[in-house]
């Protein structure tokens, strides 16, 4: 049973770490980068290391995520030389 | 950005306390429960994040000073170093309060114990240096982020030529 | 201190070298002084000679930029350097892409 | 069952990283990219560290004995290294930004004056 | 075109350089012999005096390292201060 | 127990104290501020000379941070270190007290040089935190501490190269240096990892002892020769470079070629002391080889064709990291081989260390002096530029000397270390040496046009009213100039005390790693 939780979490991370790089909408890839960070803090959590999930918890998901938002409201909306264009 | 309305305001006004009181736990507990002074301060410097979205970076300066944070961050940096540069007598960052009866003196039983406060010497020292350090430090990239958003209101215009 | 450096096939002496230049200096010195004495300022002498073409007034006319320095040079090699900036796009992810692409050979050729 | 499915993660991670970094074109993907690379080094760091059924090195909440208790110098290591990410991420975002003031722009394509 | 082709040929190479090296670390949950952390589970109490491992090692047997972790996040503030600094201020 | 014991950790502290009160300096004014610049600058060279004469009397110089003694690196009843040390060998020693003369001159030039920039104080603080990084990753016995010191340093310099941030295009260079550098960093952490999964410890001298050759080493040492080459500008990770070093203040730029060679003894500390004679195989001297000759080659290519004063001299570095690369790997491919040392592998290792100080000299006085050009005309454009020699005669003598040594002319000593560079690498393979001498030539001539276009030539009127630059930054040039008059003077003298003890401790990885056990062994427990 733990297992399958601890396969999940990691399953989670590799989910939200892809879905960080492939939206093209930056804030949801912004949400996804802070749903990493979180599973990872659980993952963290899992392997034993409470101090660090804490840290990942509080850093990782909290304030990073509040300052890429912060950078992302400083750029404009017209990121790109071409629509469309990856 | 604009403040947020009244009801976010104040659920946030409410939970930005218990989390600057947790993180402060954080950061006294730290030689007794996972976390420490970075845990802490990265959680006290969340409580600003909250303060700044709520109610918009114009109040939050009205509140607080730069000068404030940066006093901190280089105060609890300062700290640090010179509670390294006291265990100079043995060698730098000799831990000289340990177990000396004092100030976090306290021996430790080995083994699981349950823990006291006034232990584990200069490291409950340099958790509340840390601590400092990082809410003054982790507050200021907030504020000074959240300031260069808005050009307008900090910067001017450009100029040719080196920028004076 | 004053011995000179080895280097297993030679050696490099810097006091004969500074003894060659004080030598050369004082014949270079020696030579100037058997020249004519009577240059006078501001007369015809002080005139440029150009190839007997006209003078130009402002310097900048008779300056060579920079770029045009070593023309035959560049143009002599150029698909080498046209490769060569082809290959410094300025792109960021470039640099990162190189990183990497040295990594995986440095990697193939220790590992393999 | 585990296995080291845990290290398999940590590869892929770093292997989508690398990705978004060499064929992003946003520079705030490039960070994102970045970020995800640094996660990947602090996972990696942890993962290095578990010892199955090893308690939490704590001894306020330690139940079993010395050898039962997970690794702890990765732990301090990897509390430095998320500080140090979270420190290059907030400067790298200010470039972003200032970059975005200057060039109007975010595509790595335009950002390309000093060149040759 | 053709560079972008090597290079993602050159991630998936370093990818299996990684994995490689993964391979050959020991099996997850599994470290080895580990002298430097049984050392530190068996002394932290009794040097440091702290129950926590972890911040025993952070501050006490590594402090140094987190002085310069310290230092880190202050170059981090005084270069975002000094990207967004006021202009004219001396 | 005596105070100069104490030295490695105040070569870390004095400078980290100068940082973390500068910002409170504003408090003091103008005055204050420069005093602190220079005071601080002034007492960590100090620090790095008496250091060097130290260890130079007595051997590798170890500190245990947070032992009860200085000495007592390994706890009772264990073989491996568990706290941090910091080890000073001759090499350290050296790199420490070349990287504190290019600080220093810096630090001096910049006094007048930032005087047109706001937000001073940061500079400082800034400064500092960047030479303490350079330092640490210059003493440290410790990988993860190597890694903490090389964030400092990378993360002062990305802001430093940002200063002028009006500027698009430093940003823009910040930014390009800051994403490599940080992924280099984070692949140097993995490698650190690998390292400390293996063995359960990341000491190097406790590394050095145990290691062997397998799978998970060869693993770190491909991430870190690739992560360490690249932060020190090897071709083709030298992107960064010419835009970093161009676009930051000239004083930063003197300091920042100092961190890259700071990365160059990281690259060759995990070869000789960790790696050493343990290196299974002839192909990673190889790499190192090939990868500096391409440096050399390409660098100096690039560079004839450049039109900025900053990036031709920038290109430069990357084909003088060559040379380097070339000197270490001569001498890393006859490292197991005691008759090959003998013949030639141990004359490019003196070639190479000789390089470096050379290197750090005169490249830092180049840079110095475009900035000077910069800071009179307004301009860094070669195109624009002509007869300031009667406008800036001091800077123009200063750059001649520069000059003059770069490009290996007889006289100076650019010439002495490339020639014991050519006869041991033509040892190996005529070819090399022949690479090397075709950079020597196209070196002199991309100096030529520098001097020929910006020097000489008729006088322009928009730079009628030109003035010499100030006191402090032709003091700043000074310093780097006796150096390279000296080194040039003197070569036997610099050969036997400054490069051969330094060439001699990277050899002997032996007495590195004994150092720390021996220490041990005397002081008793923990």
């Amino acid at each position: 049973m733990i297992e399958i939780l601890h396969l999940t979490i990691l399953i989670t991370i590799l989910v939200a770490g892809f879905f960080a790089l492939w939206f093209r909408n930056l804030l949801s890839s912004i949400i996804s980068l802070a749903v990493l960070s979180l599973f990872i803090s659980l993952e963290f959590f899992y392997m034993q290391a409470p101090d660090v999930a804490i840290a990942e918890a509080g850093i990782g998901a909290g304030l990073s995520t509040a300052i890429y938002i912060i950078a992302l409201r400083a750029c404009g909306k017209k990121q790109f030389r071409k629509e469309g264009e990856r | 950005m604009n403040p947020l309305s009244v009801v976010a305001r104040t659920v946030c006004n409410l939970f930005a306390w218990f989390l600057a009181v947790f993180g402060i736990y954080v950061i006294i507990h730290g030689h007794l429960t996972p976390g420490g002074g970075f845990q802490g301060g990265a959680v006290v410097a969340t409580f600003m994040a909250f303060l700044l979205v709520a109610h918009g970076g114009k109040k939050m300066q009205s509140w607080v000073k730069k000068d404030i944070f940066t006093l901190m961050e280089c105060g609890g940096l300062t700290l640090f170093i010179t509670a390294g540069l006291l265990g100079m007598s043995n060698t730098f960052f000799f831990n000289f309060l340990a177990k000396a009866g004092g100030l976090f003196g306290s021996v430790v039983p080995m083994g699981p114990n349950p823990g006291a406060l006034n232990t584990s010497g200069t490291i409950a020292l340099m958790n509340l240096s840390v601590g400092l350090e990082v809410v003054g430090g982790l507050s200021m990239i907030l504020l000074y982020m959240f300031s260069g958003a808005h050009p307008e209101e900090s910067f001017g215009r450009e100029e040719a030529g080196h920028d004076r | 201190m004053w011995d000179k450096v080895y280097t297993n096939f030679g050696y490099w002496d810097v006091y004969s070298w500074l003894a060659f230049f004080l030598i050369a200096g004082g014949m270079i010195f020696f030579i100037r002084s058997m020249g004519r004495k009577d240059y006078k300022k501001g007369s015809d002498q002080d005139e440029i000679f150009f190839g007997s073409n006209p003078v130009p007034e402002d310097g900048e006319d008779l300056k060579v930029p920079a770029s045009s320095a070593y023309w035959g040079y560049t143009q002599a090699l150029k698909p080498f350097y046209d490769g060569l900036v082809g290959l410094h796009t300025g792109i960021a992810t470039d640099y990162v892409g190189w990183y990497i692409l040295v990594t995986a050979l440095v990697a193939l050729l220790i590992l393999v | 069952m585990i296995g080291n499915f845990p290290y398999l993660v940590v590869g892929i991670l770093f292997v989508m990283g690398f990705i978004g970094l060499v064929f992003e074109r946003n520079l705030m993907k490039i960070a994102i990219a970045m970020s995800v690379v640094e996660a990947a080094t602090n996972l990696f760091i942890i993962t290095l560290g578990y010892r199955s059924g090893g308690s939490i090195p704590v001894w306020t909440m330690a139940g079993g004995g010395s050898s039962r208790m997970v690794l702890p110098t990765p732990q301090a290591l990897t509390l430095t290294a998320i500080v140090i990410g979270l420190a290059t991420t907030a400067l790298m975002l200010s470039f972003v930004m200032m970059i975005y003031r200057h060039y109007g722009s975010l595509d790595v394509r335009d950002v390309r004056r000093l060149r040759g | 075109m053709k560079a972008r082709i090597f290079f993602l040929i050159s991630i998936l190479l370093v990818g299996g350089l990684l994995w490689t090296g993964l391979q050959a670390v020991h099996p997850f949950g599994i470290p080895g012999e580990t002298p430097m952390d049984d050392y530190f589970i068996a002394n932290a109490q009794g040097e440091a005096a702290a129950n926590n491992v972890v911040t025993s090692i952070v501050f006490d047997y590594r402090g140094f390292d987190t002085l310069g972790e310290g230092a880190v996040l202050f170059t981090a503030v005084i270069s975002v201060a000094a990207l967004f600094r006021k202009r004219g201020h001396n | 127990m005596n105070w100069q014991d104490h030295l490695p950790a105040l070569l870390l502290a004095v400078p980290l104290f100068g940082a973390f009160l500068a910002p409170l300096t504003t408090l003091g004014g103008k005055g204050l501020r420069n005093a602190w610049f220079i005071f601080v600058s002034s007492v960590f060279t100090l620090i790095a000379f008496l250091l060097w004469v130290r260890v130079g009397a007595t051997g590798p110089a170890i500190y245990v941070m947070g032992g009860q003694g200085w000495n007592l690196a390994l706890p009772s009843g264990l073989s491996i270190p568990v706290r941090i040390l910091m080890e000073v060998d001759a090499f350290s020693a050296f790199m420490v007290l070349l990287s504190a003369v290019a600080a220093l001159a810096g630090a001096i030039f910049s006094v007048n040089y930032m005087e047109r920039f706001s937000g001073v104080e940061k500079f400082v603080a800034l400064y500092f935190l960047m030479v303490t990084g350079m330092f640490g990753m210059e003493i440290t016995g410790d990988f993860f501490n190597f890694f903490v010191f090389l964030e400092i340093s990378s993360v002062a310099s990305f802001g430093l190269v940002a200063f002028w941030r009006d500027r698009g295009e430093a940003l823009e260079a910040a930014f390009k240096y800051m994403l490599v550098s940080t992924l280099g960093a984070m692949m140097v952490l993995v490698a650190v990892a690998f390292l400390y999964s293996r063995y359960n410890v990341v000491n190097m001298a406790a590394l050095g002892k145990v290691i062997e050759w397998g799978m998970v080493e060869k693993t770190a040492l491909v991430l870190f020769l690739t992560a360490l080459a690249m932060k020190c500008g090897a071709v083709p990770m030298h992107m960064w470079m010419p835009d970093a070093y161009a676009e930051a203040p000239a004083g930063v730029t003197c300091a920042l070629i100092a961190v890259s060679q700071a990365s160059l003894y990281g690259l060759f500390r995990v070869c000789f002391t960790i790696y050493g004679s343990f290196m299974g195989s002839p192909m990673i001297p190889w790499v190192i080889i090939v990868l500096g000759v391409l440096s050399m080659f390409i660098g100096v290519s690039m560079a004839v064709i450049q039109k900025e004063v900053g990036r031709l001299i920038a290109y430069h570095s990357v084909s003088q990291v060559g040379y380097m690369l070339l000197g270490f790997g001569v001498g890393l491919l006859a490292l197991g081989d005691a008759r090959a040392m003998a013949d030639y592998g141990f004359t490019a290792l003196k070639g190479g260390v000789f390089h470096i100080v050379n290197y750090t000299m005169y490249k830092g006085l180049l840079f110095l002096a475009a900035g000077a050009l910069y800071y009179a005309t307004g301009s860094r454009n070669l195109n624009e530029m002509g007869g300031l020699a009667r406008q800036l005669p001091k800077t123009m003598v200063l750059f001649m000397i520069a000059a003059a040594a770069i490009a290996g002319l007889p006289p100076f000593n650019g010439f002495v270390s490339k020639l014991l560079i050519y006869e041991s690498s033509f040892a190996v393979h005529p070819i090399l040496a022949v690479f090397a001498m075709v950079t020597s030539v196209l070196t002199l001539a991309s100096f030529v046009k520098i001097f020929q276009t910006a020097f000489l030539g008729p006088e322009l009127k928009k730079f009628k009213d030109v003035r010499e630059v100030p006191g402090s930054m032709l003091a700043g040039m000074t310093v780097l100039a006796c150096a390279i008059l000296v080194l040039s003077l003197f070569p036997t003298w610099s050969l036997n005390h400054l490069v051969e003890p330094a060439a001699k401790a990277l050899v002997d990885q032996a007495s590195y790693i004994g150092a720390v056990f021996a220490a041990a062994a005397t002081g008793g427990g923990l």
